[in-house]
């Protein structure tokens, strides 16, 4: 208990990584360090506004005050990986879809990739200029769905819709590509399902110059907004070594002032062909994460920008056999998705199936760092917490 | 005509029913602002959602009605068949009763409103405190309400919003006393807890409290205008029902009627404290500039304004029929409209009838109508700006979060009212 | 006048060096330790001889003392006042003072110049020692000390000195305190020397609380003022106090015995403290205080019987030991033995004489003995010696010088101050003493003897010693011959400061220092003892005991040639051949320690009797137990006794009817009453408050 | 119909006064106890706002409204030793307040 | 009813500024108010007793109306239901430990204390019934319009002069000070 009770303030620094220590965390009994009406456990889920999905998060509180937490997950478990190893490669690739169905695009670039890499294969410039840019739409999506939800979390209904109404501009755009909106499945291995659609370009500058207002708007209504303000500063923050130690990535992991981004670490994809920064943060905490989040859309629309501009001529697919069945081996391989490192692990024995897939999820490992920021705050500061990391429980869960 | 019911409106005074001790006219008055009141939640109810969807560019409810006029009606009638669930654990006879209390405070607090010099079923000697002590009790509801259910977000939600509503009331007192204080700023010294004095008191001083020793009465009237939110559990405070967090608050078990009387007096409420920070410091019903325009002919083109108001109304009603799409899926909606538009223009050429006929005639009883129901227009007017506000709040901040909210009304709002009552008193001494 | 007025910097010099060593010795380099320490008594010396040098101007031949007060020490202020033995007060005066006269000049003198030597000979014995600051830290402390006493002015302040040297020696002796022998000979030191001061303190406290001062100068106006009776008993009592304290410290019969055994020290320790400087504190004391032993005649002759009887019975255990630094410890005793003897019989100056060529010759033989010991890789038993002189020639050759020296052959310096003695314990002032000249002249063959034996036995025959001792025998470096010879010059040369009129001589030692012991001849002895001028009809008689002495020197050698000369290996003693009684007693220092350690310590048992200090803590154990708690435990058994008749009492007659009897009243009657007051339950206080409300209401309505 | 009186005020008083009195006495709950210290001080001050309008001044009101700030700091007061009571003793019973007994 | 009505509109009107002080409103009001005493001490649950002693105040502050003290009144709503009511309500439910509501409503010595209470509701019938005679029919004329006025002078005083009752008003916001204090420092966990 006395693990507890050091955290009375909600300055994160000083709680040590030991926190992450979670043996104490009891939930059974109620704390008897002093006898108390206020001591709480809470359910928080699965079904709840807040938790985005089926997640259910046991509370532990003195009062408001969160002791501790522990995630329970597993609701929206699919078993996707197991399914990887009963179906071809070329089969598997459109349920990646399905784990972050709110970045399906992101998700098929990084299957495609690690299979092109196991069977040593190359997408042709084309097909790798389309797909920078239709991920970096599908990130800025990604963004506005975070968006709209985490302020809709933190009570600011309006910026909910906004963002959905603008994000359909964006999935307009993947309708024309591939005919579907959520669940794409635009990439193949070895290249790109489709041609571009005659106008693609054209749309998707007119997104461009549509949606560089758009977020000035957003801002507009959140980055100075006093409440916003008191609402997100210096809540759920989370340093740069204890995300490192918690495999924590992608825009927590920044906004906590590491500068690393899959983009630009291990370029993948055309990425190193265009110039873009990594926009980093500085305290770690909730306002931050909104910060970094709200610059990388800037930046992919920078990117797209470029890529739109230089997209060569050429075909689309590599050369391919028609029956995949990449040699023995494994291959790890992940991209920069817009919740963090999305990896595949393959392991082929040889045969057309994978022997054995295993994804790491970013939600499923960011969520991680739930206990550790939350702790020492508020009920309240939990659900901006969850908000902020990001999850989508489908990629948790799988 | 019996004459418990001329007696008062012979009165050559303008007085409430109540002070003149007429109880049929009480009734009355009773009668009308319950049913008033309840449309006006009503109309609050659509209003709400079609600005909150305009605000956050969605049209709102369109399909029931004409623009989704019947919208509430329709959800009235949902809400009454709807079953009403009492959950197995609850205490069952508090957990029936607890929307009765909140209702009950909501509403009570209307019987010294003064929409109106006489415009008020009773004219209370401690018209403020008894205001801001029946509003106070709609906390029990609450309170109640939460611990009724039996369950942990709806007791969290009660003990957060009382523990609100009790912080808050405090900075609410204080603002409110220092308006108290200026109406004591008369030739007797003597000030009143009257609603009707108060406003008497503004109209003899020759200006709204709110610009009253500049800016003295302005920061009492902002704690006021933000107390006020808190104290209906209304956005950026409204912790209580914060649906991220807690679900629904104290309501979470409660559905069907029960739950709607909770709306209808969270929605009274919101109209009620509306109706004391108009009363305190803008003057309640008096028009605009009453001691400067205050020749005959400015008296008639004041009482024109309502007439014109609807007018406008069914001008934009009109404008709406026109804009229908030429399609025969729209014809009886269209139909709809265009009756509705002429409803208003009825009315608004009664009230411009009204306001012609009762021109001359002062204290004649179509005279005296057409006071008050200029009184009314000002003061329902005011309000009015104050209800946009609450929705306009809704849709555009983000949340307070329980301790920063405990934080603002004791650390901040607390210290700035008990500035502003010591300073006030010290001007006002200085000055009288 | 500079160094007069500035003589009680000499002391602080060492002081100075031994609080360096004291705070920062530990972390200080020996090269540092030695520029310290050395130099400080280096110091010292020269700023003692500088003063001397004034002093000798200052005093003009008078001898008058020079007395330099520096501050008040103790009392003086008036209220610290003591009753003498007369009635009247006297203020209790102790101070910081420094006396300085011919004979502590003289003092001063040979401590630091000996002292000197012996540090610089220290560098080089001790360089490869351990502790190497802390050794020169006590040896600079006891400088200090030393010097405290020797020029204090008042018996307190000597008394400082006095204890501070003991302590030093204490210190030193157990300087190897990893070695149990080395720790016990310091206790034994330290506890034996506390008898012998706790008798001087005694006495001085005595003499002050009759003469009303600790003033040595005051004291002896006193006693020269004639207001004194020679033979006054509390001036005997308060000398032979003293004496008691100068036989501890000086190692006089019945208390010598801590000298031989602390020789458990480093050798320079032996030389500086154990031969030349601080056992010759008792001489100094008893000679400091002679104005107080001149009126004591008992006193005196006191001295003179203890220190010959040590003189001779010391010689006597020296014949026969083994051990070098035994040899010549005992060799010590018998010599203090002559100083006391020479006090003793009234020559204090033949005696203070005989100290300061004493300190030159047995400083130099201890130092030869050390600088042997050095060679001999530590070997101290002479029986595994021999066949030396080759090997140390100069070792050989200073301690030949020594030897010579101490066995009274002319022109050396022991001849002079030993037939001074000798001459004097004869035919005195105060008296003639023959058979205390008899025992003198026995010793002077003894210690001829015994100084022969060990010359023999180290330097000449076969050598005796193992190979590998044997292989590593070299002499010593230049810091330890250097003093050799330095201390063998003086040895040589001291003797002739002294040699007595009937050789032609001037005796200027003697007069240097008539004027401190001139005045009681003068005053006290005069009306007594008529004084016999030297005249010339003695000098044949003196001549004729020289030459004997000198014969008995020769003989003494001569028998020691005969039988050591060519010791081999299991050479034979000549005493245990021929008394082997005698030679056992001998051999076992005539039993004195286990005498002691019978009567005194109780160490060991005669039968089942332990006696002494153990003895007594037996006895009064068994006192304890049997008497004591016996008393005590009867008492318990009266006791249990009277409790059980009070249990009894108690139970049947208290306990059952007065108090079980209330007890049952209120538990049957009352209590349920009183419990109605305090409950325990909120509510029923709250109904006795209803209760009140109820009466008032009816006597108000019914009023 | 019989005029109301002062008597009828007193009566109610009574009765109220008297009903607290029992919760007081016979209540082991604290917070009831304290909420028949409540109706006790009601009654009273029923009884004091009676005869001020029996005397027809207005001293009876004023030390009605003194009783009720003394209520109000007397309730803050006890429930607060209520609450650190609780913390620790986990009971809210009068009868199980006793700790001075022994 | 009708003519009910007219006569108390009548008597109102001629007593200028009177409340409606009908006997019916007193015995519905004295009814309520000593019933929910009743229940207030008989029910088991806490919250309920919260309840029903709201109730009463809120009837007693209807006889305080009927008595011409309209400030007592407001002070009686605002103070005691509004706030001494929702602090007991809160504490009921920070200590609401469903123990309680099965155990023993009364203690060991109900009988005692329910026979002292009825002694004492005697005594009071008896006092009044013999000092009934004391009693005017009607009060003496009070103002009620301007009662809170009144209040306030003798309160706070006027024109310069110190009210009768100054004293006494701060000592009263000293003790409401020490209780503010005290309430805090005992319930707060760690000081």
């Amino acid at each position: 208990m006395s693990a507890y009770k050091n955290d009375q303030t909600n300055d994160a620094s000083n709680r040590a990584l030991s926190s992450l220590d979670r043996s104490n965390l009891d939930l059974k009994t109620p704390d008897k360090t002093y006898l108390d009406s206020n001591e709480l456990i809470i359910n928080m889920g699965p079904q709840h506004p807040a938790t985005h999905g089926v997640l259910r998060v046991i509370l532990k509180l003195d009062g408001e005050k969160v002791l501790g937490t522990e995630c329970v997950i597993g609701y929206l478990h699919r078993g996707v990986e197991k399914i990887a190893e009963n179906r071809t490669y070329t089969m598997f690739a459109p349920y990646v879809d399905r784990m972050d169905y709110c970045a399906a695009v992101s998700n098929g670039l990084g299957y495609c990739e690690a299979v092109e890499k196991l069977m040593n294969v190359e997408a042709p410039p084309r097909a790798q200029y389309i797909r920078v840019i239709l991920t970096e739409l599908q990130r800025i999506a990604s963004h506005q769905l975070w968006l709209g939800t985490h302020a809709l979390d933190i009570g600011a209904m309006t910026p909910l819709f906004y963002t959905f109404r603008d994000r359909e501009e964006i999935l307009k755009i993947f309708e024309k590509y591939c005919g579907a909106r959520l669940t794409t499945h635009a990439f193949r291995i070895g290249g790109c399902q489709y041609e571009t659609y005659a106008g693609f370009e054209k749309d998707v500058k007119n997104f461009l110059t549509f949606f560089a207002p758009k977020i000035d708007e957003y801002e507009a209504l959140l980055t100075t907004n006093r409440i916003w303000l008191e609402r997100t500063k210096n809540v759920g923050v989370i340093s740069g070594a204890d995300c490192i130690a918690l495999g924590v990535t992608g825009p927590v992991l920044r906004a906590s002032g590491v500068k690393w981004d899959l983009r630009k670490a291990q370029p993948y994809a055309a990425y190193s062909k265009f110039d873009f920064e990594i926009p980093t943060g500085e305290n770690g905490d909730t306002y931050d994460r909104y910060l970094v989040r709200m610059q990388e859309m800037r930046q992919s629309m920078r990117i797209v920008e470029q890529a739109v501009d230089a997209i060569p001529e050429g075909p689309i697919m590599g050369k391919v056999p028609k029956v995949i069945k990449p040699p023995v081996g494994e291959i790890y391989h992940s991209i920069e998705a817009p919740k963090g490192e999305l990896g595949y692990f393959i392991v082929s024995d040889g045969s057309t199936q994978p022997y054995r897939l295993r994804v790491r999820p970013p939600s499923f490992v960011n969520l991680q760092a739930l206990d550790l920021m939350v702790r020492g705050l508020l009920v309240a500061d939990v659900i901006a917490v969850i908000g902020t990391i990001d999850i989508v429980l489908g990629e948790v869960d799988r | 005509m019996p004459n418990f019911i001329m007696s008062y409106l012979d009165s050559k005074e303008a007085l409430t029913p109540g002070s003149a001790g007429s109880q049929f006219w009480a009734l009355i008055y009773v009668l009308i602002i319950f049913a008033g009141v309840s449309v006006a939640v009503i109309a609050m109810n659509w209003i709400e959602r079609k600005l909150l969807a305009h605000f956050q560019v969605r049209l709102g409810p369109m399909r029931v009605g004409p623009h989704g006029l019947l919208q509430p009606i329709a959800d009235a009638v949902k809400l009454m068949i709807k079953e009403d669930i009492i959950p197995a654990e609850a205490d069952q006879l508090v957990f029936w009763f607890a929307p009765m209390i909140g209702l009950l405070a909501a509403f009570t607090v209307y019987t010294v409103i003064p929409f109106g010099p006489s415009q008020a079923v009773s004219d209370m000697n401690i018209g403020i405190l008894f205001m801001l002590g029946v509003s106070s009790l709609g906390v029990l509801g609450i309170v109640v309400a939460g611990w009724a259910s039996n369950s942990h977000y709806p007791l969290i939600g009660a003990l957060r919003s009382s523990a609100q509503m009790v912080s808050y009331e405090v900075a609410m007192g204080l603002a409110v006393v220092s308006a108290i204080l200026m109406t004591s700023l008369n030739a007797s010294g003597t000030g009143t807890l009257s609603m009707i004095g108060i406003v008497q008191a503004q109209q003899q001083q020759g200006v709204w409290f709110i610009f009253k020793f500049f800016p003295l009465g302005l920061i009492a009237f902002a704690i006021f205008a933000i107390a006020m939110v808190a104290e209906t559990n209304r956005a950026p405070f409204d912790l209580a029902e914060a649906e991220s967090e807690l679900t629904a608050g104290y309501h979470t078990e409660y559905s069907g009627l029960r739950w709607s009387l909770f709306m209808l007096a969270e929605y009274a409420a919101m109209i009620a404290v509306s109706s004391i920070a108009v009363t305190l410091w803008l003057g309640g019903w008096m028009r605009p500039f009453p001691n400067l325009l205050h020749a005959p002919a400015w008296d008639f083109i004041f009482s024109l304004f309502p007439g014109l108001t609807f007018l406008a109304l069914a001008a934009i009603a009109l404008i709406g029929v026109a804009r229908m799409p030429a399609h025969s899926f729209f014809r009886i909606q269209r139909i709809g409209l265009a009756v509705f538009a002429a409803l208003l223009g009825f009315v608004a050429l009664l009230l411009l009838v009204i306001a012609v006929a009762g021109r001359s005639a002062d204290m004649s009883v179509a005279g005296r109508f057409n006071d008050g129901i200029d009184h009314v227009y000002w003061f329902v007017l005011k309000v009015a700006v104050f209800m946009y506000l609450f929705i306009w709040y809704r849709a555009t901040w983000p949340r307070y979060r329980f301790d920063q909210l405990m934080k603002i009304g004791w650390k901040v709002m607390l210290p700035i009212s008990l500035g502003v009552l010591i300073v006030t008193a010290i001007v006002g001494v200085i000055f009288s | 006048m500079f160094f007069l007025d500035h003589i009680w910097l000499i002391p602080l010099f060492p002081a100075f060096g031994a609080a360096m060593m004291f705070f920062f010795g530990r972390r200080l380099q020996k090269a540092t330790v030695n520029a310290i320490c050395v130099g400080a008594v280096v110091v010292a010396f020269l700023f003692a001889c500088f003063t001397v040098v004034e002093y000798t101007h200052f005093a003009h031949g008078t001898g008058r003392p020079l007395e330099k007060i520096v501050y008040t020490w103790l009392g003086g202020n008036g209220h610290l006042n003591f009753l003498k033995k007369d009635g009247t007060t006297a203020s209790f005066n102790a101070d910081a003072g420094f006396l300085l006269d011919p004979l502590s000049s003289i003092w001063l003198l040979f401590v630091t110049g000996v002292g000197m030597l012996i540090h610089i000979y220290s560098v080089g014995y001790m360089a490869h020692e351990g502790g190497y600051y802390r050794f020169f830290g006590y040896m600079n402390l006891f400088m200090f000390s030393m010097l405290t006493l020797i020029l204090a002015n008042n018996y307190m302040l000597l008394f400082v000195g006095w204890e501070g040297v003991g302590l030093c020696s204490y210190l030193l002796i157990g300087f190897y305190f990893h070695r149990k022998s080395a720790t016990d000979a310091a206790n034994k030191a330290f506890i034996v020397n506390r008898i012998g001061d706790a008798g001087f303190i005694l006495g001085a406290l005595t003499l002050s609380w009759y003469l009303g001062s600790f003033r040595f100068t005051d004291i002896n106006a006193l006693a020269h003022s004639g207001h004194f009776a020679i033979g006054d008993p509390v001036l005997t009592i308060a000398a032979l106090l003293l004496f008691v304290g100068a036989c501890g410290k000086s190692a006089q019969l019945p208390l010598y015995v801590w000298l031989p055994d602390a020789m458990e020290g480093p050798t320079p320790v032996s030389a500086l403290i154990h031969a030349a400087t601080m056992v010759t504190a008792g001489v100094y004391m008893v000679a400091r205080s002679n104005a107080v032993f001149v009126l004591a005649p008992t006193a005196m002759k006191t001295v003179a019987i203890i220190g010959a009887l040590t003189a001779v019975f010391a010689a006597s255990i020296g014949l026969v030991q083994n051990d070098i630094k035994r040899v010549l410890a005992y060799s010590t005793v018998s010599q203090l033995g002559y100083m006391f003897l020479a006090l003793g019989v009234g020559a204090f100056a033949a005696g203070v004489f005989h100290v300061f060529t004493h300190a030159f010759f047995k400083a130099l033989l201890f130092l030869g003995a050390g600088s042997v010991i050095h060679a001999m890789s530590g070997e101290q038993d002479m029986r595994n010696m021999g066949d030396l002189r080759g090997r140390i020639p100069t070792t050989y050759k200073t301690m030949l010088i020594a030897t010579l020296a101490i066995a009274g052959i002319p022109p050396l310096a022991g001849f002079f101050s030993k037939d001074e003695i000798l001459w004097q314990a004869y035919r005195s002032a105060y008296g003639s003493f023959p058979y205390l000249w008899l025992i003198g002249f026995g010793t002077a063959l003894m210690t001829a003897f015994y100084m022969a034996r060990l010359i023999f036995l180290t330097f000449y025959g076969q050598p005796r010693m193992s190979h590998e001792v044997e292989h590593h025998i070299h002499e010593s470096p230049k810091s330890m011959t250097g003093p050799l010879v330095v201390l063998a010059i003086g040895s040589v040369c001291a003797g002739w400061l002294g040699v007595p009129a009937s050789l032609g001589g001037t005796n200027a030692f003697g007069k240097f220092l008539e004027p401190v012991f001139a005045q009681e001849t003068a005053a006290s002895v005069a009306p007594t003892a008529p004084q016999e001028p030297a005249g010339e009809e003695h000098r044949g008689l003196e001549w004729m005991l020289m030459v004997l002495s000198v014969v008995a020197a020769v003989v003494g050698g001569g028998w020691a040639y005969g039988y050591y000369a060519n010791a081999g290996k299991g050479y034979t003693e000549p005493i245990a051949v021929q008394a082997p009684p005698l030679y056992t007693a001998l051999y076992n220092k005539w039993f004195v320690d286990e005498a002691y350690d019978y009567a005194f310590t109780g160490r060991r048992k005669i039968g089942d009797v332990r006696l002494g200090a153990m003895g007594a803590g037996e006895a009064s154990s068994w006192f304890d137990a049997k008497i004591i708690d016996g008393a005590v435990n009867d008492v318990g058994w009266v006791t249990r006794a009277v409790a059980t008749l009070s249990k009894w009492w108690d139970k049947w007659i208290i306990d059952g009817p007065l108090v079980n009897g209330p007890a049952i009243l209120c538990r049957f009657p009352l209590s349920p009453i009183a419990r109605l007051f305090e409950w325990g339950l909120v509510q029923w206080y709250a109904l006795v408050m209803v209760a009140g409300l109820l009466g008032f209401g009816v006597y108000y309505v019914w009023k | 119909m019989v005029p109301i009186t002062t008597l009828h005020y007193l009566v109610v008083a009574a009765a109220l006064f008297v009903l607290g009195v029992i919760g007081v006495l016979i209540r082991r709950n604290v917070v009831i106890v304290l909420m028949s210290i409540e109706l006790i001080l009601n009654a009273v001050n029923l009884n004091l706002v009676a005869f001020s309008r029996m005397w027809g001044n207005l001293h009876g009101q004023l030390f009605a409204i003194f009783i009720v700030v003394d209520a109000a700091a007397e309730a803050a007061v006890g429930l607060g030793i209520l609450i650190a009571f609780f913390r620790n003793k986990e009971t809210v019973n009068v009868d199980e307040i006793d700790l001075l007994k022994w | 009813m009708n003519l009910a009505m007219n006569s108390a509109l009548n008597s109102t009107i001629n007593s200028g500024m009177a409340p409606v002080a009908t006997p019916w409103f007193f015995y519905v009001l004295a009814g309520v108010a000593v019933i929910s005493g009743v229940l207030v001490i008989t029910r088991r649950n806490a919250v309920h007793a919260a309840l029903a002693l709201i109730v009463t105040l809120l009837a007693v502050t209807g006889l305080y109306l009927m008595l011409y003290a309209p400030f007592v009144a407001g002070v009686q709503i605002i103070v005691y239901a509004g706030g001494i009511m929702v602090l007991f309500l809160f504490v009921i439910m920070l200590v609401n430990i469903d123990r309680s509501s099965k155990e023993r409503r009364f203690n060991r010595i109900w009988a005692v204390g329910l026979g002292a209470a009825c002694a004492l509701l005697a005594l009071f019938v008896f006092a009044f019934t013999k000092g009934k005679a004391l009693f005017p029919d009607r009060g003496m004329p009070l103002a009620e319009g301007s009662n809170t006025q009144e209040i306030a002078k003798m309160l706070y005083g006027e024109a310069g002069r110190m009210g009768q009752y100054t004293f006494a008003f701060e000592i009263a916001s000293l003790l409401l000070l020490v209780a503010i204090l005290g309430a805090v420092i005992m319930t707060k966990k760690k000081i």
